[in-house]
């Protein structure tokens, strides 16, 4: 059970929460969190880190409220408790080399650990980040802190933003026409790309195979072998 | 040393307690032996078999529903070819009793499924004729009390494992198949499979599932699954393993005083991969705290 | 001035909205018309009668399950002679369509009562073959094709009203009950009445209720009760009113895809007396962003 | 919808909670209380009015954990939201001349208000109240306020304390073998005795049946035409 330390909206429907308490994880994966108490909603939803401070075991969710799971966890107040189990999933691999990094809309959430740990993996590396919105920023200022570069793009296609001819690896987390997008455009350039993947979930262990995938390497699940991808592997899974 | 209140034998097989991870919410083990100690579970029920393997259904597989969820995995399933040679000796270095789960889309399908999993060193055959996720078969062998009972001999007859055929609660009848199964020689029944239900995505005007239909599971179902165990545990000699819903201690309780002499927990496992180490904890506090020799001793009270 | 895009004819009965107060859980309207607009709804169905009324069931009556309830109520009412004197002119001056549930301990009651409805100024008579919570009788005629047949054929040579036949989910074949009652001359099919169910009370090692099973209701069927209503609504011609579960203007607008061209809303209310009226909101906000003429439009689509 | 303003333990496992918003109710009437948001508990918790105060429209709620449904508005914080119906149930007649109060553990919170009214409707009334506890008391404080004598019976028989030959009418509110024995004190000094009763509810208005009991004047229903009877009526009931 952890506990809830801060929960307050940084934009219209999308909060920011801080609990201490989950087991720590890494970028990329994700914890399934949980009001307790209830069997409706009865399923955890898979949430993604946004930042895990191993100092202070505080672990930073960020997320859109979209129904009764989220709407929930939108109403708890500091020094309620929620149940985080994770953290789950294999994360992001950290490339040597340069790094871009591309978030649309919530999938920056998971983008900002991203950019912490490549920083502190090489504090030398350039690392560039392009953030997508609808029509609101959020989390742009935190990435200053880890990124050479952050360039905003609200109303339009953050991947037409980036130059994947680069020498860099590409990391993508958004939805799946970004996704698409950024695949279509890695592919062209030869480049080097990871996405992050979105799938119902029920057990977030892979044990349900509720969330499988076909992939060149056969059947994977998003939520064990996942949710990040060699794009090369998931290309029709997007 | 005082005895193990919560031992109990099925189908000749020693359970440390009768505590069971049900068939396609368990895997194989690999999963959660990584996040809990699955060693002091009753037994683990292996993912639904069937004969070459499938990929299972596409589109939407798990879906939410009040207390409860949908699903239409549609036995995805590496082959008992696979089980047999990897996944069953796997699951014995676990700790808990083996049973592996039989589905098929044919009878020459489950006869040589069962034909196989005789080279696999499991503890008991759980013949599933309840899956309602697969279009040939599945569910459809459960249905009626004939050809419950036909599979059921068949597959008898082949295999040198205990089989405890698990019951669809989508039959007409269920009882009757209940008691043909019985007749037809099954060791054991196990119920309920998924519930046949539905689910409807508004804004795109269309079944959320690619089957229409999928399996309800879950404690939405519990009262439901209750009312079935106890109709069919009063009606059979042979055991009963009930599942539908548990959650708690106490819901487990109320199966087995219904006539069950072991449980299934499946869909609370993914709300809660700590719930059946929970149950059995509780279980245990029961005995102790009601003077229990052993927990048996409740079972079929009601 | 626009058309009403909710409105709708059932068996000939014009009403102002899909959504129905169900059997049972409304009472004869005078206790919620005390807290909410029921003016607004489309319908209300009376509690369900029989001839002589009854006291009901001892014991335990309602009972909280996940996302769900169970009732043994067992039919308590006035009686059909009461209704007719005293509450079906009531439940005219409320302003919905007015429907009287008629229950039944043996062939005889239910023609006696369906002669008394006659002398009652009502729209509809909703034949109530399912409830679960009455020994003899109720449920009973609901199993199987044949008495459900028998009983709307004799049912519908005395009713000068239009009778829809209300659904038990646990019949064995329920698509084959509601051909079987489509044939009889049934002008309507109301599902689901509720599902059977089991409660225990653990520490005190009995059957919550005095009838050991009771009726399950409320969320936790939905799914289940959703893939009934798109069955039978599929299998017959006359229109279907769906129930199960429903707690929302979402909700709703499943079942009217699945092939419902109305709605019964129960247990909801008991947890939020205005449910209905956001339901009929909802369904008017639906129409006006989809652009529909009528929601009839979407009945069936699925 | 009510919201949340005061939500704190006053005894083990048993709590005091202020809402405000709640529609106004009286001595003896009940609240179906529930947590918005969720389908899990579904159904209202009958929770009487312990106190409403017309001036600032807050309605106070003293509740015990016993399950699910309790144990979640414990968790409740200020601020949050909790769905609130009412106010249900006929309530206590205020009949004129003396009264003693009769509260056994939890049936205690409903007699607060009652000697609230009673005393407003006639300041110089006698008003004795008795209350018994299991273990430790509550709201006993509060009671000084109102009433001419409160008298305390911690692990005995609070219905032994009474004098029901007194000329006076009497209240009780409290589990089912408390009742039991006022009744026949009462039957036996021929006293007036208003007795609230509980039973499983689901609808908390009269519509479901799910409450209804033998009285001498035909079946009733506790939740509408209850919770408080005269004895005489109900007395198999109980
Ligand atoms: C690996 C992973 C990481 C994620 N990280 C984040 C994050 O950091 N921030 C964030 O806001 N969202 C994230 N999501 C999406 C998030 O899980 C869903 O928005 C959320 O589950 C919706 O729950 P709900 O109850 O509000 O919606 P409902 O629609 O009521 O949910 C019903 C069911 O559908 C599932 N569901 C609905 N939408 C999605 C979705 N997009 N993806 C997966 N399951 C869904 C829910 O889990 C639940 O089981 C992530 C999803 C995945 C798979
Ligand atoms: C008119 C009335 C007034 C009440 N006033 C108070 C009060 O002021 N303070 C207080 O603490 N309690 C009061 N109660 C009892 C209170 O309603 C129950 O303790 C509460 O419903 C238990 O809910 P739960 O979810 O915690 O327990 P659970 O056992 O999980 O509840 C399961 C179901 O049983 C019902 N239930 C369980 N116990 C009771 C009971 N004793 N009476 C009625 N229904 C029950 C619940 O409402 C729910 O539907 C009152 C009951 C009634 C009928
Ligand atoms: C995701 C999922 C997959 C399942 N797969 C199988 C299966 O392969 N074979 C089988 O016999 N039952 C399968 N079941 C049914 C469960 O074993 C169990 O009978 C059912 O879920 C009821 O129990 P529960 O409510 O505790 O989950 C599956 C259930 C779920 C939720
Ligand atoms: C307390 C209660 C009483 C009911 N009484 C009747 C009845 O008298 N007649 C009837 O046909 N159905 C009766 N029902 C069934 C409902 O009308 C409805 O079919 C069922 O509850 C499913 O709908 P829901 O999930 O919206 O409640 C009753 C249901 C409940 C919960
Ligand atoms: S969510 Fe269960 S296997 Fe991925
Ligand atoms: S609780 Fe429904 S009639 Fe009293």
């Amino acid at each position: 059970m952890a506990e809830v330390i801060q929960n307050e909206p940084i934009a219209n429907g999308i909060y920011r929460m801080v609990v201490s308490g989950a087991p720590l994880g890494r970028a990329g994966q994700f914890h399934m969190l949980r009001m307790p108490g209830t069997l409706d909603p009865l399923l955890g939803r898979p949430i993604s880190i946004c930042e895990a401070d191993a100092k202070t075991g505080e672990t930073t969710f960020v997320y859109q409220t979209v129904g009764r799971g989220t709407a929930q966890f939108a109403r708890l107040l500091p020094g309620q408790e929620i149940e985080a189990q994770g953290a789950y999933g294999n994360g992001f691999p950290l490339i040597a080399g340069n790094a871009v990094l591309i978030g649309g809309g919530i999938g920056t959430a998971p983008m900002l650990q991203l950019a912490k740990e490549l920083r502190a993996d090489a504090p030398s590396r350039r690392i560039d980040v392009y953030l997508g919105f609808r029509e609101e920023a959020y989390l742009e200022e935190a990435f200053t802190r880890y990124a050479d570069s952050v360039t905003l793009n609200i109303g339009g296609y953050v991947v037409s933003d980036v130059n994947f001819s680069r020498k860099a690896t590409f990391y993508a987390c958004g939805p799946s026409p970004m996704l698409r997008a950024a695949v279509i455009a890695a592919e062209q350039a030869n480049a080097s790309l990871f996405v992050s993947l979105e799938k119902h979930m029920a057990c977030g262990v892979g044990a349900c195979l509720g969330c499988t995938c076909q992939t060149t390497n056969g059947r994977k699940r998003v939520c064990k072998d996942g949710p990040v991808f060699d794009y090369r592997e998931v290309q029709d899974a997007i | 040393m005082p005895s193990n209140p919560l031992a109990l034998t099925l189908c000749g097989v020693a359970l440390n307690n009768p505590v069971i991870a049900a068939s396609g919410t368990f895997g194989f083990g690999h999963e959660y032996a990584q996040i809990m100690d699955v060693s002091r579970l009753g037994a683990i029920c292996g993912k639904g078999l069937t004969l070459s393997g499938s990929a299972g259904n596409r589109g939407m597989r798990v879906y939410e529903t009040p207390s409860g969820m949908l699903n239409s995995i549609g036995l995805e399933n590496p082959g008992v070819k696979h089980f047999v040679e990897h996944e069953a000796s796997y699951m014995r270095t676990l700790g808990p009793a083996v049973i592996a789960n039989l589905g098929g889309h044919c009878e020459e399908d489950y006869l040589e499924g069962a034909r196989l999993l005789n080279g696999a060193d499991i503890d008991i055959l759980e013949l599933n004729i309840s899956c309602p996720n697969v279009k040939a078969g599945g569910m459809a062998f459960g249905m009626l009390p004939d050809t419950a009972a036909d599979i059921t001999k068949k597959v008898k007859a082949i295999s040198k494992h205990p089989v405890m055929v698990k019951l669809s609660p989508n039959a007409p009848d269920l009882v009757a198949v209940a008691r043909a199964c019985e007749h037809a020689g099954a060791d054991a029944l196990s119920l309920v499979n998924t519930f046949l239900g539905m689910a409807i995505d508004v804004k795109k005007k269309r079944a959320v599932f690619e089957n229409v239909y999928a399996g309800l599971s879950g404690p939405a179902i519990l009262p439901i699954a209750l009312r079935m165990v106890h109709q069919v545990a009063h009606a059979v000699q042979i055991p009963v393993v009930g599942m539908g819903g548990i959650t708690s201690a106490e819901d487990a309780l109320k199966f087995l005083m219904a006539g069950a002499v072991a449980v299934q927990v499946g869909t609370m496992t993914f709300a809660n991969p700590n719930a059946m180490l929970a149950i059995i904890d509780g279980l245990a506090d029961y005995c102790t705290s009601e003077g229990l020799q052993n927990l048996q001793e409740i079972v079929g009270i009601i």
